[in-house]
Order: C-alpha cells, then structure tokens, then sequence
C-alpha cells in the first residue's frame, strides 16, 4: 500500500520543509517513505511543489507522483488551486487547502473529497510568521492527520521536533497542528 | 560629475519585468542601471545569478543579445565578439557580465589574458560576496568572517583586492560603483564606454536572499558599504586613482559609519568575535592604504 | 561466490537525501584530505562535509579551491602525498575537471569522487547521465546507484575498491541529480567502528616521500605508456573479480547491499522482456514490472550497477535467458545511440547471443521517467514482436 | 543512399526577449507599495532603484507609477523614497 | 551518387607536413577569426596561421588567447557574433578545453577544428586517438584523414558541412600526430579561386546582433532540452546524407578528393578478411594488403573517415561481403575495449550480420604500426579461423 | 646579506647529470639553485621544459620527489600535497615549479586562488619569457617587440607584471632574483623557506635555445637583464618592497646599461625599431615606478 | 618501386633538413615521396634519425622505415654506425659514411655495400659551420646521389635552393654537394 | 566468476632518480672546458653557475673537476671563470 501526496505551495511558505516532515512522521510510525521535492529555478513566491509518498514496502518509484494515483493535494496557498490539473484527478482524491472559504473554483467537482482549514489565521495565532509570511505548512500537516489519520498525530508533532529541535518554534508549531487538527473540516 | 536622473529616462528597458530574480535583487539594479548606460552592448554572461533571473528558454528577459557561456570562459567568449564585430566593422560594445565568483576565482586566469591582451571589452563584476546562484557558498571575495555555507564557522581569509590584481595589469579604465549609488554607477559605465581596450568596473550589489537581509534594505546596505569604508568609491585612469566625491570623505576612518552597523544588518556576519571585527577594520584599513598608493 | 541481494525489508533508521548519504558515507570513511567546488545539485554535500570538518565532526583538511580543475589536482596531490581523499562534482563541474580526471584514471589516483549526475548545457540543471557517460572511457570504475541506501553503501565500498592494491584505481559513484540528491528517503547508517572494520585505513602503494624519491607522471615514451596502458586493462580485469569479492565483505560485515554487479529484479525465467537501465531508471524499472505484473505481463529488470569494468558476462548471461530486451539510456552518443545501448549490442554480438533487442533513450535534461512510462514501453515491445 | 529522407532545420538554444518571461510575478508579492500623490515630489528615486523596473514613468515630470502585475514587492522604492516633508509618497501595505 | 575515390596518380604540386596542409587549408578557407593554443605537436598549425595573419596574407583576427579553453570560448563567441572561426588542437589542449567542445557540440556551434591527435597522460607527445575519442559523443562531427592530401581537402570541406544551415554543427578534423603533422608529403593545393567557388562566405543562421536580440544558451528546461538533443540527433542524420553530396560538390569541383564515408580498398568479392581502421592505420592497412598480396593473401580494408556521424549502413554493407574482419583501434574504453570496436559489433549485431570478428589495439602512445605488423594480424587471424 | 658559496657546498644534489636540458639551459641553474636551498622539498611540475628535461621514464634526472601534473594545475596540487603532509605530520616544504606560461598564463587562477588561502607553498616561476618547451610561443611574459613564433612581428602588448599581481593578493612573500646572481638567488629561497604561507619567488632563467643566444652567455644576460633594469631585483615582505643589493642602483636611469646591449645578444628582438625600444625602455620605467611605490 | 632511406644523425647538424631536400629532389624528379623525421624529446647533440621515402608510386605507409627493407644509411657522424642493427640488414644495404677513413666496427660487414665520404673536411672548406657545429646533410647528400644515382644531381641542387633561397648559403652546400659528388668513393 | 585469474600488480608511471637518465650527455658536446689549474682561485663560480652539475669539487679548498661524461660544452663555466690575473682557469677547446 502507497500513498501519494502533493503539496503545492509558493517559495518561502514551507512546502518543501513540510514534505520532509510529513515523511518524517510516516518514518516514525514505521512506515517506507519519500520526500521529493520538484526543484526549478523558481524564486520565493513562485509556485512549487513537493511530492511525498507513505508505503508499507520500500518505494522504487523516483517519478514525481502520478497525477491519478495522488491520495492528497495539500494547497498551502488558496490561488494555487487552479495549478491541479482536476479533470485527471481519480474518484475521491482529497485536497485540502488553507482557506477561510469554501474556493468557488471547487464548488462543482463532486468526485473529489475537499477539506479547508484556514491556516492563515492559525499561523498567525501561533506567530509562525516569517518575514512577513505566514508559515502554513505544519498547520496544513495537522489538517491533512486530522481528514486521513494515515499517520499518527503523535509522529507529526515528533517529526516537527526533529525539523526544529527543542524551543518556541517546535512549541508554535506544535500547537498550530492542534488547533489545525480540531479546526479543520471537509466541506 | 554625476548625471541627472532625467537624462537616464530615455534609457532603453535592457531587464524585462517579470523574470526569476528574487525580490529586491541587487544585480537586477546593477544590470539594469549599467546594461542601459551602453551603445549597442552585447553581453556574455557566464553561470552566475544572472543566468538564472533570465527565466526559462524559449523566454528571456534580457532584452539585448546575450551569450550564456561557460562558467570560466566569460572574458574569451567576450574577446572572441569583440575581435568578430571589429572584422565584421559593426558599432557594437561587447560586455562581460560576470558574478564575484567568475571574475576573482574560476575565471580570473581568462580575464588575465584578455585584459593583458588589451580586448576591447567591459567587464563588468557585480559582487554579492559569494557564489549565490548555487546557494550562498564562500568565493574569492566572501570576506573574512562571513558564514556561507562552505565556511560554516566563517571565513578565515580576507576578501581578494580584485581591483588591485586588475590594476596591476595596467588596464586604460578600472571603476568601483555600488547599487546604492545608481548614478554614479551610470555615469562612471557611461565614462568608461568612451575609452577604449580592457576596462573593469566592479559593482556592490547586495544580495538579500543570500545575506539573509530585508529585501528594502538592499539599496542601504550598498550605501552603508560606502559608508564604512568597506567598499570604497573610486576610479584609476591609467594607473591613477581618483577617490569618487561619494567615497572620499570615508578615507578618513573616524569619518566611517562603525562597520558594526553594517555587520549587523546582515546574518551571515552574526557569529563574528569582536576580534574578527578588529581584524575587518583591518583590513578595510590596509585596501584603503594600498589604493591610496594609486592617487 | 554465493549470491546476495539488496534487502530492504525494515524501515531504516534515518531519513536523509541522496547528498546527506554521500557525506555521511565519506565521513564514515575517514577521508583525510577533501577537495571540492560547488555545482547545483552537488553542494549540499560539499556543505554538509564542510560542516562536518569545521565542527570538528571529521579530522580532514578541507580545501575550499577555487574551480573543479584545482579540487582534482587538490586531491591528486593529496593522494600521492599519502592521504585518503574525496571530492564530488556534476556536470559541467565534472568537464572542466575533465583533463584531471584523466589524469587520475590514467595514472592511477585512488580517489573516491561521486558524481550527482546532470545535464549538461544549454543551462540546465535536471538529471541525465551525459556527463558521467563522457568519461566512461578515462580510466575510472563507475557505479551508479538506485537508491540512497546504495549511495552511501556504495561510497563507503568505493574506497576499499579504490585502495585495494591490486586495482588502485579512482572510483565514481554516479548518483541521479534531484532525483536521489535531493529526495529523503530512508538509510540505514552503519556504526563507524563497523565500518573501520570493513575499511582499513589509507596505505599507499607509492608515495611523494623526501627520504624514496621518485617522479611521478614523468615523460614517457611508447613502450612505457603501452606497458601502462595494459596494466590499466589488467587493473580493470582485476576490478572484476575483486570488486563482488568487496561488496560480499561488505554485505557480510555491514549487511544488506548485497554482492551482484549486475542487479537482478523480477522472475527471469518467466519473463517476456528483460528492461536494462542505469540508476533510478533501474529501480524505476522495479517498480515497473510489478505494475506489468498487474496486467498479467511478466518482465525483468537488469541493472547495471557497475559501467566500468563493464559487467559484460554477467549480463550476457543473463539475457540468454530472456527472449526480449528493452535498454533504457539516459545519454546519447551523438552521431550514434545510447552508450549502454551500444555496448550490450557489442557483446551480444561477441556472444552470439539472440535476443530481440529494443533501444530507447529516456529522461534528458531530467525529462520524467515513471515507472507507468517504462511499463507503456514494455509493452509497445511485446505489441511490436508479435 | 538515403537522399529522401526530409531534412529538418536545426533547433537552436535562443531564447527572445519577453515580457513576464518568469509569469506574471506579481503574485509573488504579500505586500504593495501604494502610491501617495500628494507626497510625491517627483524625485523618481523609486525609479532609479526599483529592480523590476516596475516603477514606471510616463515621461519626465509626470508621477510615477506601479506596474502590479509584476512588482514583486521588495519594499526598495518605498525605503529610498524622501517624500515630502518626511512623509513618504509609497507604503507598504498588505496584499 | 556515383562513387569518386580518392585519385593521387601523379606527383603532387607541393611538398608539405600535415600541420603545413592543415594551415593552407586554413587559409584558402578564409577564417574571419581564428583563436588557438599551442601544444605539441599542433603547434606547427598555429604558428604558421599567425605567421599569415602578421603577413596580412590572411584576413583575420588572431587571438592570442592564454589555454584551450579560452581558445575555445572565443571562437564560440566569435562564431556566434557572425564570423567564420577556427583553431586546432591536440591531446591536453583538448581536455582542457573539454568544457566547451561540449557547449560547441550541444548549442550547434560551426567552428572547424583539426586535432592532431596525441596520446594523454603520464606526459607523452606521441599519436594515438584517445584524446579525440573522448569526445565522441559531444555532438562534433569527426573525420580521421589518412594523409596530408586528405587532411587538406578535409579540411576546406569541414567548414562547407559544419555550415551547412541543415548540419551547423562543429567539426573535428583529426590527423594522427606527427605520422601526419610532421611527415613531408605531396599535396595538391587548390587555387584560391576554386576553393571560393566551391565555398561562399559565412551566413550565420543566428547572429548576436542589438537590432535583434536573442539570449543563446540560456536556462532550458527539459522539454526545451529534449526538442535541443533530438534535433541534434537529427542534425546528425542530415549529416549522413548531405556530407556525401558536399565531398562530391568539392571532388567535382576541385578533384582527387572522393565522396565515400568508408574507404574501400582492395578487391572486396574475394577478400578473405577485412581490416577496419582510422586514420593512417586504414593507409597503413592498404600497404598491408598489397603486402599480403605477394603472398597470395587477399585482404581488404575498409576505412571509416567519418567516425561522427558513425556511417553504419556504410560499413554494415560493406562487412556483409566479406568472411572475416579485423578492426584495429588506436584507443581503449578502459574497462570495456576499443570504441571502434564496440561500435562496429553493436551495428553487426542490429544488423544481423554474422562475420569472424577479430579486435586488437595498437599503436597507443605512439607505438609504431607498420604495415607489415598489420599483415601479420591478418595472417594470425586467417590461421585462427581455419 | 648573501649567502657565501662554502655555505652552498654541502647542499644536495638535485637536479642529476645527464638529462635532456640543451646546452648552457638557464631554468637548469634556477632548479639546481633554488630547490637545493630546501629543506626536504616535494616538487610539483606542470606542463614546462622542466617536464622535458627530467629525461624519459623510467628514468628522471630530479633526485627530490617530483609529481609532474597537467599545465594548469600547479597550485592545486601542490595545496594537496601541502593539506596532506600536514595531515600526516610530516616535515617537508612544498613547492611549485612552473615556467612563465604555467604562471602568467593558463595556471593564473590556480595560483590566485591558493595564494587567496595562503597555502604553505613555495611558487617558483622561472621565467624565459614565452612557452619554450612548444618552441617558442608567445607568454604573458613576452616583452613586447620579442619575436615569438605566434608572434612573428614582435608582441604588441608589454609583459605582465606577475609580482604586481602577485602582491595584490598580499601574501607574505614575494622575491624576484635572477640566474645571473645564483647567491642571491639561494639566500631569498632559505629566507623563503623561514616563512608560512603562499611565497613566491620569480626566476629570470634565459633560454640560449629559444632566444637565440650563446650558451655560454646564459648567466651574463641574466646579469644584463638585472643591470638595464629590465628585470630589478627585490623582495616584498608583509607588503613592504625592497630592491636587493644587487638590483637597488639601477633605480636610476642613468646607471642603467643601455638597453639594447641587452636585446642585441639576442636575435628575437632583432626586428625591434627604435620606436619600439623606446616603448620598452617606458614599460621599464613604468615597471620601477610602480615598485617604488610599494616601498 | 619504393626506396627506404634513413638519415643518421646528431641533434643540429642537419639530419631532418636533409631528409626534407632529399624527398624534395625526388619530387623534382617526378617521385612521389616522404620525409618522416622521428621527434623525440632529446635535445641539440642527442642521436636522431630521419626517413625518406622515394616511390614511382604514392606512399601508403607511414611507419619508420623497416630495417630489413632500407635501401640506403646515411651516417652523419661515424660514432653513430653503433646504433645500426646490422645483423638485421639485407644484403647489399648501402651505407655512407661521413668519415675519412674506413670504421673498423663494419670491416667484416661484406654482405653490405659500404662508402665514406670526409663530409666534415667538405664542410669545413665550404664555411658550412653553425655554432660550432659542421652542416654536413648536403655533403652526405651528393655522396649519396653518387652512390645511387636515384635522384638527378640537378634535382638535389634544385631542392637545396628551394631549403636555402638563393644566397651564399645555398652556394656553399651546392659547392659541398659537388665535391662530395666527386670524392665519394665505395671502399 | 573468475576468481582463478591471476591478478597482475598495477603499473605506477614511476621514474627514479638516475644519474644519466637521458645517456651519457657527454657527447653532445663540439668543445670541451679544459681545466687550467694554475689560472684558478677556486671562487668556484664555474661550480656556481654550471647548469649541469659537472663541475665537480669534492670539498672546499679542493680544486674543481670536470665530469665530461655529462658535460655538455656550453662554456658557461669558461665565461663565468674569472682566473687570476685576467688569465683563465678554464678554456674551451675543440673535442
Ligand atoms: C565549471 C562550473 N563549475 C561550477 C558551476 C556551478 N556554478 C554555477 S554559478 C556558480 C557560482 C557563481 O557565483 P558568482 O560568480 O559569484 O555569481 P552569483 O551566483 O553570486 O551571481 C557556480 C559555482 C558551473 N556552472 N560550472
Ligand atoms: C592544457 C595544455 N595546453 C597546452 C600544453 C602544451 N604545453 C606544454 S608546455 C607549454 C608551454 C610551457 O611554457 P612555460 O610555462 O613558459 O614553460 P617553458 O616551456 O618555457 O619552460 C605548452 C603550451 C599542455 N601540456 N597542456
Ligand atoms: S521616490 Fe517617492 S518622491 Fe521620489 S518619485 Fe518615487 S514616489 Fe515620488
Ligand atoms: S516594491 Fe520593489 S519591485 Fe515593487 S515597485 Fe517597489 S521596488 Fe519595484
Ligand atoms: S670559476 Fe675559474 S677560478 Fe673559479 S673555481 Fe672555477 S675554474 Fe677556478
Ligand atoms: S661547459 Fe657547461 S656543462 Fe660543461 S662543465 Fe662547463 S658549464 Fe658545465
């Protein structure tokens, strides 16, 4: 069994550190796992992505993920909804994006499984603000344990240990996943 | 005497909006301000920042012709345009365009030559400290102290005098300008591209991303480098050197901001010893001794 | 020689990119002497060693040169002076060390030297194994690896097979740009006395030494370079047997790399095709088959872990036993084919083996390569020889 | 020997001068610079110093003005603006 | 097209060394800017160059450029900005210019470049073809001349293909070192008229230029990379078809030179074996058989003088005709065999071509090969195969 | 204060009889002078005529460990070389031999980035002023007028001034000396060898082969050179120049042999018109009163 | 028909030059020809040979000579006759010697065809001295030409011109040629 | 596989100090320095500026010596050599 993941954000929002401790998480709930993060020549703010896959054997797979085999979309910034190629998407694909509405581009697509969580007020709840933007991405982590519990929420909140080490930071973030976990919702 | 803004206003568009560099990028305001003073440029970049913010083929946002060329190969490509256009008696300005780490480190022996040569070329040397395109790492001209990511406890040597190895090879022009001084930046481009044979001009231009600092800030720490006496202003004509009104009154130290201002705006400077920082002021104090050899 | 494969049954215990392997790998192997310049997507592992040696982590000299020509004479020099050495690069990194990188093939440099595989220009920055493929012929053994555990596995045996004093030779450890460099995934990391047990320390076979001195490199002429020349081809034969002889202690000391140079994945003696590709293309091809395996489509894969010496009995036999083959290349020789390509067609033809041969070249300038594309091409193949 | 087979014409590494090469990377902004008329004395320092080029002006003596599609929002223009009287003729504000 | 070889029936108009040939078709060929390095033993070319350029014999810009890589880099630039170039090397030079023969290859650059080749290090001037192999794949198309008559008409021709607007791609002239650089021969020099007749001046297909700009090799991502190596690769099969036509133009034009990919010499329908070699080995090999002749040995040789594009149909429908054949390389894939080799089995085996296949390597670092070594290879392979 | 040649007589013998260097060979007095004047020495000797003389595998005529390496790869090596003795503990001094070309030319970059990390080595350039070893092509260190044979009607350009380059990178030691003062010679190597970090000592070694010149003259152009001020003589410590006993008087013009007794031994300036000799003799002045400034 | 010659000499005194006039006479002769020096990394005074190839027919092999097939030696300085092979000689292998009297190392050679010629004494009284050294090609050169007759006395003189130019120079080894012409003798 | 070849030892490109390692240079020479023992003060410039290495003194105080199996008749030694009395220790004589 394999789950795929994207997560799609802009430079400078976390996407790619996110990755790793999503992977992180599956690692220490025993799980095969894979970090990939899409490298361009992109700067801060431009759009990216970062593929994560959570396996219970080893993955052979180096590819990007396939679109129609990817279990979530994570959207980190709500404008990026229209990079998802959606007519591609299988049968109950899960995205979930940082919002504080229910995105009108999504409205008719009811295949898919959608789920929001605004991680924007959450980040700033939690003063994850680097400079002068929010940093949505374990916020978004603790959305996505919440919608699939495909890893524990124990292993995400030791992932962001590991990525940040003891102190305010892990603490911020740490609790952005809580509130995130009990805020979020499928629409 | 510096040009007036106005006069720079009909200045052709060289740097296309919309392009890959990272906001309140230093080169794009060296390139755009230098790149525009000249007649006709044709500009050979070798890798460098600069040869990523041009954006992905089949786009480009230079808008004069450009030759993207090998890492250390940036003054020969150069000579080679230069020497085609003479045969071909087309009126055009061949430009290199090259990082720190091309001009003080992988290219300097190509530069040697071309320079010792006399090609009819400007070579231009935007500084940002380090080898920024491949992700902040130490080059030639990282001075002593700063952390980049191949010197981690920071830098033990000091910063290469690129401009003295260059002044040794007796070139017609040499000229230091700052992105935080675009005019005089403007107006020394404008001066050398009157003179002909090899001539250098190397440009401060600050790096945010790289130097973790406040994008807004990029002009101020190009200021603040004049200021501290830590970049200073100057030009040589045929071996002699002329301080520039932006720069002279900094020869006198006590007349310097305190290079700790400078330091401290930037976090690859955050883990200099007190004794490191003497030892910069020392050899701020030792550029500016040598150059004064020049006057 | 019994057989052992790669096991990777247990989640390991780190997470780590293809660059973190590497360098952990080199500092498990004690080298004394790094040189290295930086080149997308080979500096995290220049910093990450660089880091190490300032913190005190690894006793090495760290020589921040200022090109890559300077980093392979840096550890040229430091290798014929007596010490263990390292350094990595990429692409166009890798050809303007190129007149070095002969050098140190031709006259018979030990040093260790992974090569985080790119395209080579117009600008560009993605996977492809041009630049490794244009030095397969300078004298130097090549891995390529599939996975970051055989990265690291496969940099720490690197040094023993550089040292070992019947083949003392460098050793290159191609591993895919972005790909494996870039991408976390699981590794299993060995003790360092484990490894101090699998790897002695440096003991070189001649060294620049006041008190025996002698010139090395020196004018030569024809009967000298030839006598060279064919040592270079017995070093070669020599790597052969010595070099699974290496991973068996390996795997037997340290555990799981296993001992093949050629690496054997899927049902061969039911298999309607046999896929041969180089790196993450081999183990893309892995994940391949059992998606074949789902359509009923029996397939395997052949990897060639090692380029050079080139594994030519081991795959020979193998494909005998196959009725279809399909080689992936991820370089072109222009003005020919695949290189991998071509030298299998070579030694079929020498073996007088008869399998129905498929050639593609995939993945240049890092084009995507998944494992539902290699699957679309065995089949094209099993439509096409019908 | 194979004279008909068709010959194409070579593909050439050339990239041509584009506006917005990168895309419209004005959406990589979280905040604006806003323009204030009243304070503006027309010193087109923003101009000088923009490294987008995304401080516009029409012709000399006219008011500046910002191309949004693009401006990436390092907050340079607003940091060298003198404004009048101290009171900057650009803000940063939130996107 | 009708069949033309290469006519040296009577005395030649002009006594010179392959290096002298090398300059005078240089010359006739009216570079606008030529950059080069000196290396033993190409030196003879760039002096005699800058000698006619001082003269005002030459109406070019001389570079004095300070190493290959330089050399190189100008001559990119130079092209690019609208002039014909050129400049010659060898052995080291090539190496360290590696970088750049590369980025001529891959950004279609149309520079002509003889490479006197010389074998690589420890330090050794003598002729072999490792150095000129090691860029096989670059994307150069690559001639090997047998003698100064050949590498004069080469030569012109070179400049004719590389800027063909359906080729524009680099061109390698190779002649061996010293055996033709420094050997006096006869050579029929072509007037000055002729050759402007048979060659028009440069017309650049893209030309760095302020009234239209254009960035060259800038930031590509992989589908750009792609559409760039399969033009590429076609570029090489328009080569295959329109070299042929340029050799005959030039021999219908000027003489003596012939139109052929691969030489053939001897009488084919009755050889028992066939010699495959390059350069002056394939002359070499035509005194061998009229050596094996007088002992009633029949042989034939088969001379590539491309390498690049490699002429496989050529050679496939040549080997078809005859029992055996013996390929002789003067250079080794270490940890593999001679490229030659390699690449001429990989064809028999697409091709289905069964014939006695014999390998063997000579004249590395400049070890002699004389016609009478390579008849008794041909003896030893007849008596093996009996 | 020179060293006197009874001190000079128990050093060893490094450079052995019997090898390939031509008749009356000027590099041959520099090699034997300066790398038997050191303390257990590793010699690293790119692509030169001293990788010609040392004579045919398996045999070589060095008796000190020697690592011959490609042409621009000097430094690099020897800062191997240097890193891993230093590793290992090991007492031995490191140097780099290498001709004008290796050092002014192709190598330029190699050396300026070890001089930037201060390796300990010591850089000798002997200095035949063009690339000998290929027959005699131009150099950076061709004077101008000099018939090379890529420069078959005299170099436009002057010599580069490797010391001025050199001394821009403020390494703690620079020496010239010449084979015409072999004691002078010797004493700057031993005080060289006192010292830590990058020095380098450039060599004037006349080529009879190439210049064109008696053997038996070798010793007395290098003389000629030092007395018409075309090559002085000094040392520069810590950035401080002083001309050397032997050099010092001919900072006057007037007490300068005249140039041209200097260029009539040697036929590559034979086609120099007194115009051109005029040039030269203003480089020369040029080069000394760039020196005196350092003092 | 193809003619082997190999020219025997010291480093400066002329030994490749010669190979160059030689392979030019018989190009004036309406040869086809090869002149092959052997470069090596030896120095003024170091033994070297040199090649001509003299051919009614266009010359495929670009070996060294092969000893068993050399028609003619042409030693330049007698101390070199011990770097002949000649056990490998054919019969009637000629050798000419630049000597004034008979090399006692080749007395019991009777299978060859051996001649002396004082070609120092020659060059001497025609001023053909070069740092010391005497230029003693052109000398062997007219010995050989009387020894062989198989290139015309004119052609070498021609193709001496063409090396030299028209000067003093060219005079004096056309002088040289001369009386080597005349006082070659067989022994 | 084929464990029972035998493994050959590698080849280094090695050269050892050789007296003599490009022969006995001797004979390159046309003159040879004859050595005048009254005319000499033993300043041993000769020994100084030989590039050779074939003037030989066995110790100081000793007189030198030529080693004319390397000697390769430059005259150096003979410019250099002051002698006594402007009379020279060393001449070049015809060999
Ligand atoms: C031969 C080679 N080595 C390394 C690289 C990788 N590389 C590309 S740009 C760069 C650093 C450029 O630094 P600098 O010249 O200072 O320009 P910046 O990136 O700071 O703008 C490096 C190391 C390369 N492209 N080619
Ligand atoms: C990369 C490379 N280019 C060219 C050469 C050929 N080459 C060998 S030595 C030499 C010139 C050396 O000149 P210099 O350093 O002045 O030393 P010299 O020969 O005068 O002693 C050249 C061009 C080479 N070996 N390697
Ligand atoms: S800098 Fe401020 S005051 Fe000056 S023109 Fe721009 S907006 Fe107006
Ligand atoms: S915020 Fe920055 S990019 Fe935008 S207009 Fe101001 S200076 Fe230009
Ligand atoms: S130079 Fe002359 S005087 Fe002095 S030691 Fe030598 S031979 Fe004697
Ligand atoms: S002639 Fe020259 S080589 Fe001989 S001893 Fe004198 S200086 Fe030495």
């Amino acid at each position: 069994m394999m789950t795929e993941i994207r997560i799609v954000s802009r430079g400078g929002q976390g996407g790619v550190t996110g990755a790793k401790m999503l992977a992180y998480a599956g690692h220490l709930d025993g799980k095969f796992v894979q970090a990939i993060p899409k490298y361009g020549a992109e700067r801060k703010g431009a759009p990216i992505f970062a593929d994560v896959r959570i396996s219970t054997t080893h993955v052979k797979t180096h590819a990007p993920v396939i679109t129609e085999n990817t279990h979530s979309w994570i959207v980190l910034d709500p404008s990026l909804i229209q990079t998802i190629p959606l007519s591609k998407l299988s049968q109950d694909t899960l995205i979930i994006i940082n919002s504080q509405e229910y995105p009108k581009s999504l409205q008719n697509e009811n295949k898919l499984r959608i789920g929001k969580v605004d991680a924007v007020k959450i980040a700033r709840e939690c003063g994850l603000i680097k400079s002068g933007t929010e940093m949505v991405s374990t916020v978004m982590l603790g959305a996505w344990v919440k919608a699939t519990n495909m890893v524990s929420l124990e292993s995400l909140k030791n992932a962001v240990k590991h990525q940040f080490g003891d102190g305010e930071l892990t603490d911020a973030n740490i609790r952005s996943i809580e509130l995130a976990y009990s805020q979020f919702e499928f629409i | 005497m510096n040009v007036k803004i106005p006069e720079m206003m009909d200045r052709p568009e060289v740097l296309l909006r919309g392009n890959f560099a990272c906001a309140g990028c230093g080169l794009s305001i060296a390139y755009k301000t230098a790149i525009s003073a000249l007649n006709r440029p044709i500009v050979v970049i070798p890798a460098c920042c600069s040869s990523v913010i041009q954006s992905l083929h089949p786009n480009v946002t230079y808008n004069v012709p450009t030759l993207n060329i090998a890492f250390a190969a940036h003054a020969s490509a150069a000579s080679g345009i230069a020497r085609a256009k003479k045969m071909r008696g087309e009126d055009t300005t061949t430009v290199v365009w090259s990082g720190d780490g091309g001009t003080f480190d992988i290219g300097l022996a190509t530069w040697s030559g071309a320079a010792e040569r006399n090609e009819n070329i400007i070579h231009f040397c935007y500084d940002n400290n380090f080898y920024s395109n491949t992700g902040a790492q130490r080059s030639g001209a990282t001075p002593r102290g700063a952390v980049t990511t191949t010197t981690p406890g920071g830098k033990k040597e000091k910063r290469k005098s690129i401009v003295r190895i260059m002044a040794a090879h007796d070139i017609p022009y040499i000229a230091t300008a700052s992105i935080g001084y675009p005019r005089d930046l403007y107006t020394k481009v404008k001066k050398a591209s009157l003179i002909e044979g090899y001539r250098f001009i190397l440009i401060d231009a600050p790096c945010p991303t790289g130097w973790n600092s406040d994008p807004a800030l990029t002009p101020e720490l190009g200021e603040l480098a004049v200021k501290t006496g830590y970049f200073p202003l100057y030009e040589i004509e045929k071996g002699k050197l002329t301080f520039s009104r932006r720069g002279e009154r900094y020869r006198d130290p006590e007349k310097r901001v305190p290079i700790e201002e400078y330091l401290s705006k930037q976090s690859r400077f955050k883990k200099m010893t007190s004794t490191q920082i003497l030892e910069v002021k020392k050899d701020i104090q030792h550029e500016w001794d040598q150059l004064s050899l020049f006057e | 020689m019994k057989e052992m494969v790669q096991t990777l049954e247990k989640p390991q215990t780190k997470l780590m990119t293809g660059s973190e392997a590497v360098a952990t790998a080199a500092k498990l192997s004690r080298p004394q002497v790094i040189a290295a310049y930086p080149i997308t997507p080979q500096t995290e592992i220049v910093e990450t060693l660089s880091g190490m040696v300032t913190r005190g982590e690894l006793n090495a000299e760290y020589i921040n040169v200022e090109s890559e020509h300077s980093a392979m004479g840096a550890v040229i020099g430091a290798s014929l002076a007596g010490t263990r050495t390292f350094t990595a690069t990429s692409s166009h990194g890798l050809l303007y060390m190129g007149e070095l990188v002969w050098w140190a093939g031709l006259t018979r440099i030990p040093v260790v030297m992974p090569v985080v595989n790119r395209s080579l220009n117009p600008w560009n920055i993605w996977p492809d194994h041009q630049d490794a493929m244009t030095f397969r012929d300078a004298g130097w053994i090549q891995f390529y690896a599939k996975n970051n555990q055989e990265v690291l596995d496969l940099t720490i045996c690197a040094f023993k097979i550089a040292e070992h004093h019947k083949i003392w030779m460098p050793v290159m450890v191609c591993l895919d740009g972005f790909i494996l460099s870039h991408t976390t995934a699981q590794v299993e990391i060995p003790s360092q006395s484990d490894v101090d047990n699998f790897l002695p320390s440096f003991k070189p076979l001649a060294m620049l030494d006041p008190d025996d001195p002698f010139a090395h490199g020196s004018l030569t002429d024809s009967e000298g370079i030839w006598e060279q020349r064919m040592s270079l081809i017995a070093g070669f034969d020599n790597a052969r047997v010595i070099i699974p002889q290496i991973l068996t202690e390996y795997t037997e000391k340290i555990g799981r790399l296993g001992n093949y140079m050629v690496e054997v994945t899927g049902d061969i003696d039911n298999a309607e095709c046999a896929i041969v590709a180089l790196g993450t293309m081999g183990e893309e091809a892995e994940q391949a088959i059992e998606f074949l395996a789902e359509k009923n489509i029996k397939a395997v894969v052949f990897r060639p872990r090692v380029f050079r010496p080139f594994p030519k009995k081991e795959l020979i036999s193998l494909i005998k036993q196959v009725p279809r083959l399909l080689v992936i290349d991820r370089a072109v020789s222009f003005g020919n084919a695949g290189q991998l390509a071509i030298e299998i067609q070579a030694e079929l033809y020498a073996s007088k083996v008869d399998v129905k041969f498929y050639q593609i070249i995939r993945g240049l300038g890092g084009k995507d390569v998944s494992y539902a594309d290699i699957a679309a091409e065995v089949e094209k193949v099993l439509k096409e020889d019908k | 020997m194979n004279e008909e087979i068709e010959l194409k014409d070579p593909v050439l590494p050339l990239g041509r001068p584009t506006l917005g090469s990168a895309g419209e990377t004005g959406d990589w902004r979280t905040f604006r610079p806003k323009f204030i008329e009243e304070n503006c004395i027309k010193c087109y320092k923003c101009w000088l110093s923009c490294p987008e080029g995304t401080i516009r002006v029409d012709a000399h003596g006219e008011f500046p003005y910002i191309d949004y599609d693009y401006c990436k929002g390092c907050g340079i223009c607003v940091h060298v603006c003198p404004g009048r009287k101290k009171q900057k003729a650009l803000e940063m504000v939130p996107e």
